[in-house]
């Protein structure tokens, strides 16, 4: 599988860590209570299509990315790194 | 039509003429008491154990596929009960005990072989929590034995003891851990459960489902409504997709896990070995074939298919635990959708929504827990209360913190 | 008065040689990290050039001379390799750590090092794709690594403690492939 | 001899000779185990797995079910090896499989005459009764049966090795299609990989005799090939078997890189596994010939069609004396056109299609089958039937072909299904079945050599506008352009015998009408219930036939009843290839600690913690057993100094204008209130608010920390940090790198401690220049080094920290002076005696499962800020007494032995899970208070201090009456620490 590094370009999957859902980079206020920590830690929406996710480069340039990948077909649509998805996001 | 040498014998004197269909294809009846959704393992043992043991037999199974063709299909075979925690002991010393008289009760050979299931430790770190994790196994009922370096090394003769990378300091060993084969063992629940009027309902999807005021009444399918008293759902791979129908959100992620299989070999290896400092596993099947597995792929994925990382990791992993396997060819590498829960435990339990009942997150443990899943989820269904084996699987554990973490690693269900 | 001596960790190791192919040690009198703090990438450049005669080189990329060489090793992440360890000028705008004494260098050399590279790192470093006064942080056989094409091959740096696996697998592969080019 | 005079791609000058079951035989170099046994006259080569039923050869390339054999002798045998793409060199030795006594007498044929009893699935139905009889008598029978070579049971010595490759275009396999590829892209500009499972390339043109461009069709493609091999931006591997496709336009394939040497060049791999990553690919493997089913139709002598032209044409071996030919298409002619040409006598051509016409001189028999053979050990004579009746013919070579299945294996890798091609009553690949991959030539069903050039143009030409090229001009060379003339026809009924449809796992026609009859009619069910196409050749020559005979049982089409799924990879790899590097000492990356050198010499005894190697204990004279050492160690720290590298630990250099609020984060206690100059000890939760690690960060500057993590979780802290900066507060402006490997660190611990740094450093070093938990920089010599005043022993202790590069010398110079004391060196088992000693943590403790509340620090996750975890740590279940609490346990009673692992239990209560109230964590020991002691977890275990309760240790017999007490055993003011 090859991952686009929004830095490093086209590269074999093998030197990504993959955390998991893109739901991570929305952490909920301190003061947003148990309920809202409840589901950012452990409620996922697990598509069957497209998934906003989280991996990591770890042995090339240690960037956090943001995909939007097919879970069925494993196609990637779309990497950005993980700071430049959370500026957009504000 | 009862299963035995004897009619094996006579049958084969008439040319095999008159075995008769292992199961109906019924077109689905308007209204059940129960409808269970997942023709797999899970599916299947429930079904069976609801008409055979709860008394319910107005039943029906929909698969949106073939029986058995899910993980129950894909798994690397393996039965054993050796866990740790307080919630996973009881519930899989339960499933052990169904599995040994399972052939007797389905009437049908699902080659439950008891060989042997080790676990290696590879520092003293490691040994501790094998002991832990032995300990709590004989406090169950269950067998162990905590092997030191020297009598891992008489008992495992084949392992890498010339100076590997990560030296065996121990092992665990659960003599009653074994395989078993797993078509046999959907197929032998398939059997038992169409022969007591539970109809099995291939190429059926479910679409949606019918809820009112909390309660469910029916499900929408891809061969019509059918209505239901009440609707079990043990689907896995496919929960969170099919909870959403239910509009239920879960602790769910599903993941690949990649299996292995080799051609045929004269036996080499009679344990099931579990590698401690790599993800491998490996047994050979009773045709031959080394089955070996490791971790999932680590992405979301409902490929049931994976990439060549983990391939060879597992294989490099083989390779430094059991040198003498490189010439064995693979010949065939597959892949499941694992229902990977937010603490590694599985969920056997009611939902807000009245009649719905829950059967998930089995991560990659599920074909051992296919008999003991199937009498509590009946349990449950018929009773509406948990079954004692069963009855730390409760969906709100997160929320309240009685998380149940054999890893160790938390909120990360890829790391389970 | 203690007189420590410095032991570079390939001193034992190498250098050492398969067919055509030469793996030696590199070691650099100076590694300092340079990590620009929010908005200072410019500054930062502009003090390397006054200190150093360097400037911040774009991602992948090396940028200098050998006395005082520039190498992005990572997202808002560069190593000044040269003699001298970066001017404490560029402390003020960045964040420097000495890494003098981190990394294992080595320097891979010979017609056949890309081919060498193909049995250890899943980038493509032939002559066609990886041009000199290019970098790339890598995977090299399960270690992390920083790899710089140079004139006559590559320069591979990975962590001190890993030198000796490190040169292990470089020289097993350079041998592999001389051996293979006797094969028809 | 079958040996033809003249003809076929063999240097007849190099004379091979090699072993089949001990007996010599001859061969030449070209030849392949298959072609050279065949030119010798020797058709029975193996025995099937269930029924031991006679086998022969039956094709010409790597789909082989039956000719499967054992390579060589002693601990490096290789069994199951296809003697069809086994080149033979001097000296080799292959042996049958799977028979006893011999390959000609193999008494498991017994199972042949128990047949009827041995149908599809029986063994479901039986073997039940009595149950204990399973694992002692009937597995063991089975597993004995099963299975065709066997392992040596020894390592694996071969060496093999893996690389990467990347190219615009990956063409696989080299036939007119491949060729006529790689070279219209190659000229076009494309960097491409053109790879071939045979050792020549040129595909089926290699055993075909037709002219291209007025030249051989052989000779054509040797010249393509030299043309090729002159081009810089074109690879050429041979020998190379494209195994899988996998996402993103990656490739596994296999080179076999020396298995057709006697010996190999020191140092080449017996094969290398690459994994290629390609930006497009043309499939172009070619199609694989499929038999008809009728009675008898897998005796020795009984090959594919093809495959007997293949022996004739390339190897010049003729597999019989008096062949006959039996088909339902037109390249059946072709077989025995070139074997007329080649002087072969023809016994008989026999075409199930009414209107067939002869193209050369042979007789023909049309409208007419096969409906019988005879000859026990190889093939003698055939029984046809046609409409006057039955006839006998004398043959001693069938070749059978029922057309030709395009090899589609590749694109069914992520579940795309084939598509049925009426015309060729075949299955062809699905459009775009693999992102970036298009077919050519008769993988796609072109079965013409004109079609296979003209496709193999035409897809090179669509890949390079794809990528944004020209493509050349090409001149098609000019080549037969038959079209395919085919009858369905895949089994004959209504004749008495079995037909085989799997020659390997002996599954026949029957099987599959049972398989219907109990209702096991999805293609998944009949595969997995009769095993067809379970065997090491994957179905590749049977599945076609298996799923025609269901189809025509259920009264469904073809298309409709639908294909099994192919899966990597296309042929087995060895588990040796696909883990290159994995034996042995390589498996993982080894690192080595600065003092390594020195601790050697000082009989150190290592152990692997994580990928480091570190000093568990150092072996003195007189000490033979490992508790010995290490209690005088401690003593020895206690007592003096003692001396511990401690580099492995994490070392994180973290700056910038918002460290201070960044640590706050991240720990669960304050660290921008550490004055500068001092060092804290902190917690860090996960999110889930458990206890990810534990560690002290010191103070350089107002902006300026370095944080130390467990040598274990250093990656995931790592990690960690650049997760919490990146994805959760990317506002934050603050850098980190790793300093583990830049400071060799060492921790000097005990009374003399102190002492001993004195004139070592430039600084005075006093408890009031440098009190407990104080950091800062010093001097040794000219040498720029650390000091930090922290302890994990609980003495007074400093960590010292010099550049890595003088880390032996220092090590040398604080081993010179400690001696001098009557100090040294501790391992990590003293280490561990020391901290159990003071009650403090590792990861036998924070395993991720427990709470600061847990390990008592509930008040180090500060009310005054949030950090990650800190809401999810406050979840009701997380307190309360049923917690397990960590708790000091002392023996009371008369066994004092404690064990790592055992359960704790009320005095009273019975051993058993109900009862559980906790576990032992780490026991040692302890020389300073002279018994043992341990840490562990008791439910509610702070409110039971002083009651006893016992461990019991059911795998290890042992029970111990202990009491519950303060973890900190020894000096619990911290006296020394801070005196």
């Amino acid at each position: 599988m090859r991952i686009n590094c929004p830095i490093c370009g086209e590269r074999d999957s093998r030197e990504f860590h993959y955390r998991g859902s893109a739901k991570l980079l929305d952490r909920p206020a301190p003061d947003a209570g148990a309920e809202a920590f409840y589901d950012y830690v452990y409620i996922r929406e697990n598509p069957t299509g497209l998934n906003r996710e989280l991996w990591f480069h770890d042995s090339g340039c240690r960037s956090w990315i943001v995909a939007e990948r097919n879970v069925t077909t494993h196609e990637f649509f779309k990497t950005e790194l993980a700071v430049d998805a959370k500026r957009g996001a504000k | 039509m009862r299963y035995s040498a004897l009619q094996v014998f006579l049958n084969g004197l008439t040319g095999n003429k008159n075995w008769k269909p292992v199961w109906r294809n019924p077109e689905p009846k308007s209204h059940y008491d129960v409808i269970i959704i997942g023709g797999g393992g899970h599916g299947l043992s429930t079904a069976y154990y609801l008409a055979a043991k709860y008394g319910i037999t107005n039943v029906a199974v929909l698969e949106r596929g073939y029986l058995g063709g899910g993980n129950v299909g894909r798994n690397t075979t393996i039965v054993r009960a050796n866990y740790f925690l307080e919630g996973n002991s009881q519930f899989y010393s339960h499933s052990l005990k169904m599995w040994e008289s399972l052939e007797q009760e389905l009437n049908y050979n699902v080659m439950l072989s008891q060989r042997g299931q080790v676990i290696l430790g590879h520092s003293d770190g490691q040994v501790d929590s094998l002991a832990r994790r032995g300990n709590m196994m004989r406090m169950q009922g269950d067998d162990a034995e905590l092997w030191s370096r020297e009598e891992t090394k008489r008992q495992l003769p084949y392992l890498n003891h010339d100076d590997p990378r990560f030296p065996v300091y121990g092992a665990l060993m659960h003599w009653r851990g074994g395989t078993a084969r797993h078509d046999a063992v959907a197929w032998g629940f398939a059997r038992g459960a169409d022969m007591r009027g539970v109809d099995l309902i291939q190429n059926c999807e479910v679409k949606g489902f019918r809820i009112e005021n909390g309660k469910v009444l029916g499900v929408e399918t891809s061969r019509g409504y059918i209505g239901a008293g009440k609707v079990g759902m043990t689907v896995a791979g496919r929960t969170s997709q099919v909870g959403e129908m239910a509009g239920l959100r879960l602790p769910i992620e599903s993941h690949v896990l990649q299996a292995f299989v080799t051609e045929g070999l004269k036996p080499i290896m009679p344990h099931v070995v579990s590698f401690g400092m790599g993800h491998f596993y490996l047994s050979q099947s009773d045709k031959g074939g080394l089955v070996f597995g490791g971790d999932l792929d680590m992405y979301n994925s409902y490929a049931q298919r994976g990439n060549l990382p983990m391939v060879e990791h597992v294989a490099e992993a083989g390779m430094a635990l059991m040198p003498m396997i490189g010439k064995a060819k693979m010949l065939r590498s597959w892949g499941g959708i694992m229902d990977m829960s937010m603490d590694g435990t599985p969920i056997i339990d009611k939902t807000h929504i009245d009649g719905f009942f829950l059967n998930c997150g089995w991560c990659y443990g599920g074909f051992k827990a296919v008999p003991a899943s199937g009498d509590c989820f009946a349990h449950l269904i018929s009773t509406g209360n948990h079954h004692k084996a069963a009855d730390k699987f409760l969906l709100s554990r997160f929320e309240t913190g009685h998380v149940i973490d054999e890893t160790g690693n938390g909120a990360t269900p890829n790391l389970h | 008065m203690v007189d420590l001596i410095a032991k570079t960790p390939l001193a034992d190791l190498l250098p050492a040689a398969a067919g055509g192919l030469t793996l030696t040690e590199a070691a650099p009198a100076a590694i300092t990290s340079i990590m620009p703090f929010r908005g200072k990438d410019a500054a930062c450049s502009t003090a390397l050039k006054k200190a150093h005669n360097v400037e911040l080189p774009a991602a992948g990329h090396v940028a200098g001379t050998d006395s005082a060489r520039v190498v992005w090793t990572g997202r808002g992440q560069f190593f000044l390799i040269g003699d001298k360890p970066a001017s404490t000028a560029v402390g003020k705008i960045a964040a420097l750590t000495d890494q003098t004494h981190s990394w294992a260098v080595m320097r891979l050399e010979g017609d056949d090092a890309a081919a060498v590279l193909e049995r250890l790192t899943p980038v493509d470093l032939r002559a066609g794709s990886f041009f000199q006064g290019q970098t790339a942080r890598t995977e090299l056989a399960h270690m992390m690594s920083v790899i710089s094409k140079t004139a006559k091959g590559f320069e591979i740096m990975v962590m001190r403690s890993f030198a000796r696996t490190a040169a292990h697998h470089v020289l097993e592969a350079m041998h592999s492939v001389t051996a293979q080019r006797q094969i028809n | 001899m079958s040996r033809l005079a003249k003809g076929g791609q063999l240097d007849r000058s190099q004379q091979i000779p090699f072993t089949f079951d001990g007996q010599t035989y001859l061969g030449f170099k070209g030849d392949t185990l298959a072609s050279a046994l065949l030119a010798n006259d020797v058709r029975l080569v193996g025995r099937s797995f269930k029924y031991h039923r006679p086998r022969g050869i039956l094709t010409s390339g790597s789909e082989e079910p039956n000719a499967l054999m054992q390579i060589g002798v002693g601990p490096q045998t290789t069994p199951n090896v296809r003697a069809t793409t086994q080149e033979i060199y001097r000296g080799l030795a292959a042996s049958s499989q799977n028979r006893f006594p011999s390959l000609s007498f193999d008494l498991m044929e017994v199972n042949d005459l128990l047949s009827p009893f041995l149908s599809a699935g029986f063994y479901y139905k039986t073997f039940m009764w009595p149950k204990a009889f399973w694992e002692k008598l009937y597995e063991p029978v089975i597993r004995r049966a099963a299975g065709l070579g066997a392992l040596s049971g020894a390592a694996d010595a071969a060496h093999y090795d893996k690389a990467f490759a990347h190219c615009d275009l990956l063409v696989i396999g080299s036939g007119p299609a491949g060729l006529m590829a790689a070279l219209t892209a190659a000229k076009g500009g494309l960097d491409v990989i053109l790879a071939d499972e045979d050792f020549t390339l040129g595909g089926r043109l290699n055993s075909e005799t037709y002219e291209i461009d007025g030249a051989g069709c052989s000779d054509w493609a040797a010249g393509i090939v030299s043309e090729l091999a002159a081009m810089k931006n074109v690879r050429l591997m041979p020998r190379t078997t494209i195994t899988g496709a996998y996402d993103g336009g990656t490739y596994g394939a296999l080179e076999r890189v020396s298995h057709h040497l006697a010996t190999a060049p020191d140092h080449a791999p017996l094969e290398t596994f690459w994994r290629i990553a390609a930006r497009r690919a043309i499939l172009a493997g070619g199609a694989i010939e499929r038999p008809i089913a009728f009675p008898n139709n897998d005796r020795p002598g009984v090959m594919m069609a093809g495959a007997v032209r293949s022996y004739v044409n390339r190897f010049a071996a003729a597999p019989g004396q008096a062949v006959s030919i039996f088909t339902n298409n037109d390249d059946g002619h072709r077989t025995a056109a070139d074997l007329v040409a080649a002087g072969v006598t023809i016994a008989a051509v026999i075409d199930t299609r009414a209107g067939a016409v002869a193209v050369a001189d042979y007789p023909l028999i049309t409208g007419a089958q096969v409906v019988g053979t005879s000859g026990r050990l190889g093939l003698s004579e055939i029984s046809v039937r046609t409409s006057a009746g039955i006839r006998k013919i004398k043959t001693d070579c069938l070749g059978v072909s029922g057309g030709w299945n395009p090899s589609v294996h590749l694109t069914c890798h992520m579940n795309g299904r084939p598509v049925w091609r009426e015309d060729i009553a075949a299955f062809i690949p699905a459009d775009g079945a693999i992102p970036g991959l298009i077919s050519a030539g008769s993988a796609l069903g072109e079965m013409s050599t004109h079609a296979a050039l003209k496709t193999g143009a035409d897809a090179a030409a669509e890949v390079l506008k794809d990528l944004g090229k020209k493509a050349p001009r090409v001149t098609l060379p000019k080549a037969e352009d038959a079209p395919v003339t085919i009858q369905p026809f895949w089994h004959v009924n209504g004749a008495k015998g079995r037909s085989w449809l799997d020659m390997q796992n002996d599954v026949t026609s029957k099987d599959v009408k049972l398989a219907h009859q109990e209702n096991f009619r999805p293609v998944e069910h009949m595969k997995r219930y009769t095993t067809l196409g379970m065997a090491t050749d994957q179905g590749k020559t049977s599945n076609m036939n298996g799923l025609a005979i269901m189809a025509e049982l259920t009264g469904r089409s073809i298309p409709e009843t639908g294909t099994t799924t192919f899966r990597p990879p296309y042929t087995p790899v060895a588990i040796g290839a696909l883990g290159a590097h994995g034996a042995g000492k390589s498996f993982a990356p080894e690192r080595f600690i600065p003092s390594d050198a020195l601790a050697r010499e000082k009989n150190a005894r290592f152990a692997e913690v994580g990928l480091w190697y570190r000093p568990s204990w150092f072996t003195q004279a007189g000490e033979t057993n490992w508790r010995q050492s290490c209690d005088r160690e401690v003593v020895m720290v206690r007592a003096s100094v003692g001396l511990c590298d401690v580099t492995t630990l994490g070392k994180i250099d973290i700056q910038g204008p918002d460290a201070p609020e960044f640590l706050d984060r991240v720990y669960s206690n304050m660290f921008s209130t550490l004055p500068i100059g001092k060092v804290r000890y902190g917690l860090m939760l996960r999110e889930d608010g458990m206890v990810m690690d534990d560690g002290t960060s010191a103070r350089f500057g107002e902006n300026h920390y370095v944080m130390t993590t467990t040598t274990a979780a250093a990656g995931q802290v790592m990690m960690h940090l650049d997760f919490a900066a990146q994805v959760l507060w990317p506002e934050l402006d603050v850098q980190f790198i790793s300093v583990t490997e830049q400071w060799a660190q060492f921790a000097v611990a005990g009374p003399k401690s102190r002492q001993l740094l004195d004139g070592l450093l430039s600084e005075d070093i006093t408890d009031e220049t440098f009190p407990y938990m104080a950091c800062g920089d010093v001097t040794i010599g000219k040498v720029k080094a650390r000091l930090f005043r922290i302890s994990f022993s609980g003495e007074h202790a400093y960590e010292l920290a010099v550049p890595a590069h003088y880390g032996d010398a220092i090590a040398r110079e604080l081993d010179k002076r400690a001696a001098e004391m009557g100090g040294g060196w501790y391992g990590m088992e003293a280490l561990n005696v020391m901290r159990i000693e003071k009650g403090f943590i590792t990861h036998a403790e924070i395993h991720g499962r427990v709470t600061a509340d847990d390990i008592g620090a509930g008040r180090m996750v500060s009310a005054k800020k949030d950090c990650v975890g800190k809401v999810s740590s406050q979840r009701p279940g997380l307190s309360g007494p049923e917690r397990e609490q960590l708790v000091g346990l002392k023996p009371v009673g008369t066994v004092k032995q404690f064990l790592g692992g055992a359960h704790l239990f009320n005095v009273d209560d019975d051993a058993v899970r109900m009862n559980d109230q906790g576990y032992i964590t780490s026991h040692c020991f302890s020389p300073t208070l002279g018994h043992t002691i341990a840490l562990g977890f008791v439910k509610n275990g702070r409110a039971r201090m002083g009651e006893v309760i016992k461990m019991v240790d059911l795998l290890r017999n042992v029970e111990t009456k202990c009491e519950i007490c303060n973890p900190v055993f020894w000096d619990e003011k911290g006296g020394a620490l801070r005196g």
